[in-house]
């Protein structure tokens, strides 16, 4: 039980970027598809997340006393996800503002119908 | 026949060569052509008396009018007489030729040949037999020898003449004058 | 050296007088075999007296030119070819250069009648060309076969190795039939008369010839039909004194004028079709025995 | 220093003639011919020289550029230049209609700088650097005039690119192998390579070169380059161009291989020198009777050209003495008289506008004879007539052929010359004889400047054809360069010990029988002249324009031979382009244009790594 | 010495400054690019013989690696950094004409943060920093290719972003594995490390790393974006994408594959997927008649052939295909800068259309016939030297199946060839039908691409000016000890 337990973060990461990749394969509309995106998005910052963190352990902010290297969790990993969700937010509103470009020009948001650049 | 006397030869062999090497043109003017098949195989064999037809008048020095001339005919007669080099000698075959025979009062056929091209010689009959094609070939000898087949020299002196005449006959010609037009002797 | 500067100039008029006789009695033959009386043997001279005192016409200076090329080039050949063992200029050319010095007569004609600006000359020279085309395959493979034989390209060391009856045609009959067979083609006589073609094309390339043109080139003729049947001789006949190589080259075109005579005239693609068909495979096959005999 | 002086003055020459072009025509046209000049002026002062040097390092690839100069390239490298001159100096006039002009010379002088660089240079890498420039510069030139040549000049590209990536294939494989690429150490390195090495080698060799000289099959992009280019390019490209492949060959093959490498590659018939031989052989049969069905009067010539080419590979391939010395002086006596007939078309097109159909030509004798008299000697060195250059090198050929025991060779070689007969008579014929068509009337001779190059090469035919040991005494360097007993030669012909040939004998007899003849002919009865219409037509008055016999001049050969005469290779070449074409255009299907196909693609990429990863341990 | 973290700081530093002076005068903006790279060429060509006796390693924060985020400039960097710098500047210069479209302050903000985000890629030491700085590379490069906002670019963008988010989401997912694996994110730490590690999970995070920059590097399953991309966008961005930015995507894969992972076994894929994108490139190109597609197809032929002669792996290959990076990138950024002017004149994209400008845009043509030329690889052009070192190399490690792959190589080359003779035939050589007001380009336009000329006939005839640094680098990327004792020091 406590196996499960232990990875539980890592399937529900794994399951959010399965399910964003899902999203991405399969549905035709391009909202759902930046969702998906960011589904994916979302996942991978669970996925750096639990890489970093040890159960048990406390937030490293030495000011607090009692608090030494040997209990503390990474900090690392949370600043890296802080980066990326700002990375993950720049992309979401220029994918948005594209979408939208992209819908005045087409009137759809159907990918498989816009189609005017191939080969 | 002097072909074989050798003084001859060495006093005049331009003129033994023009008499006993008569080429004649293969020109089929009318009915008289069907006689020189016969002359000039097997059966009289004119080849004997060095006649031979040639395909050309280039290369020919004789001429045979053989039967009607009808006036397309007469046009194809004259540039073919004009092409062929000198000494050139013409013979009537017929009776047509000389006075338009059976034809004359054809609107079509000339009546006197020798108003537009000069004739050496005349075969008369119709048709005369290819005997007499051989009694022309030696006169046309003897007159060669003698300087009496003189019809090329009087086409040259006497060219307005016949030019005038041809063009009366087809207005103006499409090939320019063979000679100068002046006459020589007025 | 003086010996051979008097066959210079003896052997062109020995070549000369025989090429006259043999176009006189080509015409006295055929009449009798026609039943005729025929003309007297010496009538090509008087033609030819006739033709230099005609008042022919020029076409150009090439019109000129190119006939004297022509019988120039076959009075130069004639000192290539052994005549009864007596070749003056042998030393100065092989037998490729023969086949050479073969072109320029055609050549000057080609060009003296190209001037000449009718088409009737032009039909002649296209098929003389074409003519040549499919008799020289047959030609080239029974002369390839010679050389190949006897392991040399000069005609005088040929006809050296076919002293004492070791004729050529016994060693290679199949060439030499082959040759045969072409002779025709290469004389211009029927059934391969199709280049001056008198009732079609009217006598082809001479058809502008008359006078001294047409006496110069009844002389080339008179060479060529010596060179052919000299070549012919040398080749497969054993060559022989001046005298035997006479006699040689006068049964070899007797035997072509029985032919001449009685036959009519092939289409040209007829001509071109049979000289690649027959003469062809049978020099062919003499070839590849010469090849793996030799 | 001299043979970077030569290439510095021909680059150079070809970048001032552009830049000196924008400001004024004139100076550039003087420029250009100065420039070609000094050239040829250059060289032939290095004649009998023996120059190496290193003038360009490439530390980075241990390498440096080299060149040299020995009798082989000294031969081509005159020929280069003085084509090169001659076809400048005729441009002057004939290109006074086009437009482009600074570009025209520039490129004219700058292939004739990178010819030169080819035939200079000692070691493969800059051989392949000037080949390569060589080629890219023809193909501009080639494409020059738009329209059709744009087609042509794209066909030579691709076709030479495919040459030349074989060849560089062959040459880096050489550098891996032996650390150098220079012609001399390679020599004696190549000594004892493994012969399969040595064919390998032969064979990426003979596609890069043999594209260029185009043998058969690799010949299909000539027809339509030459025929396309402008006329003096034509002579350049035609003249000594192509036959650079013929300076490949001999080089790759006598100077670094060898012969005694040669003679051990196959066996029996399977020899590679015989089967070299019959690919020339093939050419020469390809060359010379498609060149009958022609039209186009450079089209004829190119395909004789190829048909010529043939002849130089049977020439060579057999590395005989006779053979060797035959191959390179039909190479040299080929560029000088398809140069000529190249500029004689030239010239015939100046004058009428353009016209290169043989069918509506004709009679231009009367209006252009010197042009004629060019076309006619040049036509005899094709041929091969006795007293043209062009009979001594095929003597030379046939007589290795019968010699070494190849009469079948020998008969496809003979055979070809009756077939080169057949279809340049008919050049002949329709351009300069017969009936003059009325809208000629008024034709001129060509101006002097076009007249001078065609008048020079003129004589170079005879001279070289009366007196063949000029040429055939730098030949015989040659092959001793090359280790091969050299040919022997006297001045007018050839020594007693190799074969009966005398020229100024020839030449005196024909001379003397012509001079009889002429005699004879002016003592009998004069004739009269006359004009073209006053000719036989059966009686009747010639019809203007209408009494010319040209168009399907051989008809009967035609219908028998001419369903066997097409080109199937390249048909062959055209199908396989069009089949990749259809192929391209189902490849870039991939590119659906969905994005989510494109997201798929990823996805396999990534899970294609990772299951071969696990599953196999791939990696 | 000066301090390589100005290379970066530079660009990002006048990126943000130019809205700032678009408050003072709008005209001022366009040049803010050109200045910000001017001082980056100059200061990376005072780097060069530096860091070519000793590599720099530089500590932000002023700890030591591997506790910080540091720069490590070695030969590689370095050549890197010139090159996108140089590019970056004559693309600029291109820009302050060509740029017409308002907002232009926004295009050259996002111009220098592109150009940031590329230099960041190339000097960083640090795994997720360099996953930053490919952020920064891949939106701006998004919003540049729709700079246009029309529907082709919109649509590119739309694509172009879908495939880089995904690309750079896996690209954090190795990351992520790595950081797990080793607990350090500096790259010379994990290199001294990897052994360590248990290979599957190494390989899995190096899939996910290669797939990741492989969409960058235009590899060929992931490609597509390209051709779309590069085809829509404004020419000089299309000039910067191929010229610069698809070589970082390679630079990563390079970096990943070579020094971090030592992945030896994968090398010989990494080649025939080289190959693969080499001649699905060509071919796809062969068809085209868009001109910009056609030079984006190209693109992607020509980093098949970088790949392919990286995936060789000996010194030789590796220089090699870094030779062909400035070749191409040369080459391709004058093609795209020409062509964009072309089009621009002309107003069609159609190959057709462009036929007999060059008699009307003489420079432009040439320009454009120089750099196919050194495309296809002929000589005196740079294109020549770089197709006859990967010919060379690949010949060179006697493998049998590298025989077969630069055969294949040389069949594409024949291929590209085919299509670039072409256009430059239509170029010259056939009428033109409404050519007739076209004029010639001027100023601006026209220096970058006569001084991008001059490079590839210069580096063509004397390849020396460039073989030293390009040695240098290709020891760097082959030798990672070397690397790994720059950074860590000692060892």
């Amino acid at each position: 039980m406590s196996g499960i337990y232990n990875w539980m973060y890592y399937i529900a990461s794994g399951g959010l970027i399965l399910i964003g990749l899902y999203i991405v394969l399969v549905k035709t509309n391009l909202i759902k598809i930046v969702i998906g995106l960011n589904f994916i998005d979302t996942g991978i910052n669970i996925l750096l997340i639990c890489i970093g963190y040890v159960r048990g352990r406390t937030a490293p902010i030495f000011s607090r006393p009692g608090i030494s290297p040997a209990n503390v969790v990474d900090p690392v990993p949370q600043a890296l996800v802080l980066t990326a969700i700002v990375i993950g937010v720049a992309v979401l509103a220029l994918a948005l503002s594209i979408v939208i470009k992209v819908y005045q020009h087409n009137k759809t948001l159907n990918v498989t119908k816009i189609k005017g650049l191939k080969w | 026949m002097d072909r074989t006397s050798i003084k001859k030869w060495f006093k005049a062999p331009d003129k033994m060569g023009h008499k006993y090497s008569l080429w004649a043109v293969y020109f089929c003017t009318g009915c008289g052509i069907i006689e020189v098949p016969p002359v000039i195989t097997s059966r009289w064999d004119a080849e004997r008396f060095g006649v031979i037809p040639v395909a050309t008048p280039r290369q020919a020095n004789l001429f045979l009018i053989t039967g009607y001339v009808s006036l397309k005919t007469l046009k194809a007669i004259i540039r073919t007489y004009e092409l062929m080099p000198d000494p050139k000698y013409t013979v009537g075959f017929g009776s047509c030729p000389i006075n338009g025979g059976m034809y004359w009062d054809s609107y079509n056929t000339i009546k006197h040949l020798d108003k537009y091209i000069p004739v050496d010689g005349w075969i008369s009959g119709c048709m005369p037999r290819p005997e007499a094609i051989f009694i022309a070939v030696t006169h046309l000898w003897t007159m060669i020898d003698k300087g009496m087949a003189t019809g090329y020299i009087k086409y040259r002196e006497k060219y307005r003449y016949y030019r005038q005449n041809q063009e009366k006959l087809f207005g103006k010609l499409e090939w320019p004058p063979l000679y100068p037009m002046e006459d020589k002797n007025g | 050296m003086v010996i051979k500067a008097v066959w210079i100039i003896v052997l062109p008029i020995i070549a000369f007088i025989i090429g006259v006789f043999f176009l006189g009695l080509s015409r006295k033959v055929i009449a009798r075999i026609h039943r005729r009386y025929g003309p007297p043997i010496y009538q090509p001279v008087i033609d030819l007296i006739k033709l230099m005192n005609q008042k022919s016409i020029s076409h150009g200076r090439l019109f000129d030119m190119g006939v004297i090329l022509s019988l120039a080039g076959s009075i130069v050949l004639v000192l290539f070819i052994p005549f009864g063992g007596i070749a003056p200029l042998s030393g100065s050319g092989d037998f490729l250069v023969v086949l050479y010095l073969m072109l320029l007569a055609p050549l000057g004609v080609a060009l003296s009648g190209g001037e000449g600006a009718n088409p009737n000359i032009s039909i002649g020279i296209s098929r003389k060309m074409m003519l040549s085309l499919g008799y020289e395959v047959p030609l080239l493979f029974s002369i390839l076969a010679v050389m190949t034989y006897y392991k040399t390209t000069s005609l005088v060391e040929i006809t050296k190795a076919q002293q004492h009856l070791s004729w050529g045609v016994i060693y290679l009959p199949l060439p030499a039939i082959a040759y045969f067979m072409i002779l025709p083609a290469m004389l211009g006589i029927r059934p391969f008369d199709i280049v001056s073609a008198p009732q079609e094309i009217s006598s082809g390339p001479s058809v502008e010839y008359g006078g001294r043109y047409l006496a110069l080139m009844t002389v080339e003729h008179a060479f060529h039909t010596f060179i052919v049947l000299a070549l012919f001789v040398d080749l497969f006949l054993g060559g022989g004194n001046p005298f035997t190589f006479f006699v040689k080259m006068l049964v070899v075109f007797l035997l072509g004028l029985f032919i001449h005579a009685v036959f009519p005239r092939f289409r040209i693609d007829q001509a071109i079709k049979y000289c690649w068909k027959w003469p062809s495979i049978l020099a062919l096959a003499g070839l590849v025995i010469a090849y793996v005999v030799a | 220093m001299q043979l970077i002086t030569i290439l510095i003055v021909a680059f150079l020459g070809a970048g001032i003639v552009y830049l000196i072009g924008k400001i004024s025509g004139k100076a550039r046209d003087i420029l250009a011919v100065l420039a070609s000049l000094i050239v040829v002026i250059l060289v032939s002062l290095a004649y009998n020289q023996k120059i190496y040097t290193s003038f360009y390092p490439l530390p980075f690839l241990n390498l440096s550029l080299t060149l040299r100069i020995d009798p082989l390239s000294w031969f081509f490298a005159i020929a280069v230049a003085g084509i090169g001159f001659l076809s400048i100096l005729f441009s002057l006039e004939y290109m006074k209609h086009y437009q482009k002009l600074d570009f025209y010379y520039s490129m004219m002088l700058f292939v004739n700088a990178g010819m030169l660089g080819v035939v200079l240079s000692a070691d493969f890498l800059s051989l392949y650097i000037f080949w390569e420039i060589m080629s890219w510069s023809t193909y501009l030139l080639i494409s020059y005039k738009g329209g059709k040549a744009v087609g042509a000049g794209l066909k030579y590209i691709v076709m030479s690119t495919v040459g030349s990536i074989a060849m560089l294939f062959a040459i880096v494989s050489l550098y891996t192998s032996y650390g150098t690429l220079e012609f001399s150490s390679l020599a004696s390195l190549l000594q004892t390579a493994s012969s399969g090495y040595i064919l390998f080698l032969l064979i990426m060799f003979i596609i890069g070169f043999g594209i260029k000289n185009a043998i058969w099959p690799l010949h299909t992009w000539l027809p339509d380059a030459h025929a396309e280019a402008v006329s003096p390019f034509s002579a350049v490209l035609s003249g000594i161009l192509v036959r650079i492949g013929i300076y490949g060959f001999v080089l790759v093959m006598y100077s670094i291989v060898g012969l005694n490498l040669l003679h051990k590659l196959g066996y029996g018939l399977l020899n590679f020198n015989y089967i070299l031989c019959w690919i020339g052989a093939i050419s020469i049969i390809i060359g010379t009777f498609i060149a009958l069905l022609q039209d186009d009067d450079k089209r004829l010539l190119a395909w004789h050209a190829i048909g010529q080419g043939g002849y130089m590979i049977l020439g060579i391939s057999f590395g005989t003495t006779l053979g060797i010395a035959g191959g390179i002086f039909h190479t040299l006596n080929h560029c000088i008289y398809i140069a000529l007939l190249f500029l004689v078309t030239g010239a015939v097109e100046y004058r009428t506008g353009g016209v290169r159909d043989l069918n509506q030509l004709g009679g231009l004798i009367k209006k252009m004879p010197v042009t004629f008299i060019g076309g006619l000697i040049g036509i005899s060195g094709l041929i091969g007539i006795p007293l043209t250059n062009g009979f001594v090198s095929k003597w030379l050929i046939y007589k290795t052929l019968i010699m070494e025991k190849h009469p079948f060779l020998a008969f496809v070689a003979l055979i070809g010359t009756w077939g080169t007969i057949l279809s340049v008579y008919k050049f002949l014929h329709n351009i300069f004889l017969g009936q003059l068509p009325e809208k000629y009337k008024d034709v001129k001779e060509v101006p002097w400047a076009m007249r001078l190059p065609m008048i020079i090469l003129t004589s170079v035919i005879i001279l070289f054809g009366i007196l063949p040991g000029i040429p055939l005494n730098v030949i015989s360097g040659i092959e001793r360069s090359f280790g091969i007993k050299p040919l022997s030669t006297i001045i007018f012909g050839m020594p007693r010990e190799i074969g009966e040939l005398n020229i100024i004998n020839i030449l005196a007899a024909i001379v003397v029988a012509g001079v009889f003849i002429y005699l004879i002919f002016s003592l009998s009865t004069r004739s009269r002249r006359v004009n073209q219409y006053d000719n036989y037509a059966a009686g009747s008055f010639i019809p203007k324009d209408k009494y010319q016999y040209s168009v399907r001049f051989y008809d009967p050969v035609y219908r028998i031979i001419g369903p066997y005469l097409r080109d199937v290779v390249d048909d062959f070449y055209y199908w396989l382009v069009e089949k990749s074409k259809s192929f391209f255009q189902g490849v870039r299907q991939i590119y659906t244009g969905n994005v989510n196909t494109y997201a798929l693609y990823i996805l396999l990429f990534l899970a294609f790594l990772i299951i071969t990863k696990i599953g196999w341990g791939l990696w | 010495m000066v301090n390589p973290s100005l290379l970066i700081a530079v660009p990002l530093a006048f990126a943000f400054s130019i809205p700032l002076f678009g408050l003072v005068s709008k005209k001022i903006g366009k040049y803010i690019p050109v200045v910000a790279l001017l001082i980056n060429v100059g200061i990376s060509f005072i780097l060069i013989p530096q860091i070519l006796k000793k590599p720099a390693v530089v500590s932000i924060g002023g700890w030591s690696p591997p506790f910080c985020i540091n720069l490590v400039v070695g030969p590689l960097g370095v050549f890197l950094v010139t090159l996108i710098s140089s590019i970056g500047l004559l693309v600029a210069i291109y820009a302050i004409s060509y740029i017409k479209e308002e907002p232009t302050e926004k295009y050259h903000m996002l111009f220098l943060l592109l150009i940031t985000g590329a230099t960041g890629i190339v000097l960083t030491g640090d795994i997720f920093n360099l996953f930053v700085f490919f952020e920064i590379l891949c939106i701006s490069s998004y919003a540049l290719v729709a700079y246009n906002k029309d529907k082709e670019g919109t649509e590119a963008a739309m694509k172009y972003l879908i495939q880089g988010s995904v690309g750079s989401s896996f690209v954090l997912i190795g990351i992520a594995l790595l950081y797990g694996m080793f607990g350090t994110l500096n790259m010379a730490d994990i290199a001294s490390r990897v052994t360590s590690a248990d290979p599957t999970f190494l390989f899995i995070s190096l899939a996910f790393l290669i797939t990741g920059f492989g969409i960058e590097a235009a590899v060929f399953p992931l490609n597509a974006w390209l051709p779309d991309a590069h085809s829509s966008a404004p020419s000089s961005i299309s000039a910067i994408l191929s010229g610069i930015a698809i070589k970082t995507g390679v630079y990563g894969v390079a970096r990943m594959i070579y020094t971090i992972f030592n992945a030896d076994g994968i090398l010989t894929f990494i080649a025939f997927l080289g190959l693969l994108t080499l001649l699905i490139g060509e071919m796809s190109a062969f068809r085209q008649n868009d001109i910009k597609r056609l030079l984006a197809y190209s693109s992607i032929g020509q980093i098949g052939l970088i790949v392919f002669a990286l995936g060789i792996a000996t010194s030789l290959g590796v220089f090699a295909g870094l030779f062909q990076i400035v070749s191409h990138a040369l080459a391709k950024a004058l093609l795209f800068l020409a062509a964009g002017y072309m089009i621009y004149r002309v107003g069609s994209k159609s190959i057709d259309s462009l036929s007999g400008l060059g008699r009307k845009m003489p420079l432009t043509s040439f320009a454009f016939t120089i750099g196919s030329f050194s495309l296809i690889g002929l000589p005196p052009f740079a294109g020549f030297i770089s197709k006859f070192s990967i010919v060379y190399a690949a010949i060179q490690v006697k493998k049998p199946i590298f025989l077969v792959f630069v055969v294949i190589a040389l069949i594409a080359t024949v291929i590209e060839a085919g299509y670039f003779f072409k256009v430059v035939q239509n170029l010259y050589f056939k009428e033109g039908k409404n050519v007739d007001n076209v004029t010639e380009t001027s100023g601006y336009i026209i220096v970058p691409m006569i001084i991008l000329v001059i490079s590839i006939i210069v580096i063509g005839i004397h390849p020396q000016f460039i073989t030293g640094l390009l040695k240098g680098a290709a020891g760097e990327l082959l030798g990672r000890t070397g690397y790994i004792g720059w950074v860590l020091g000692g060892s």
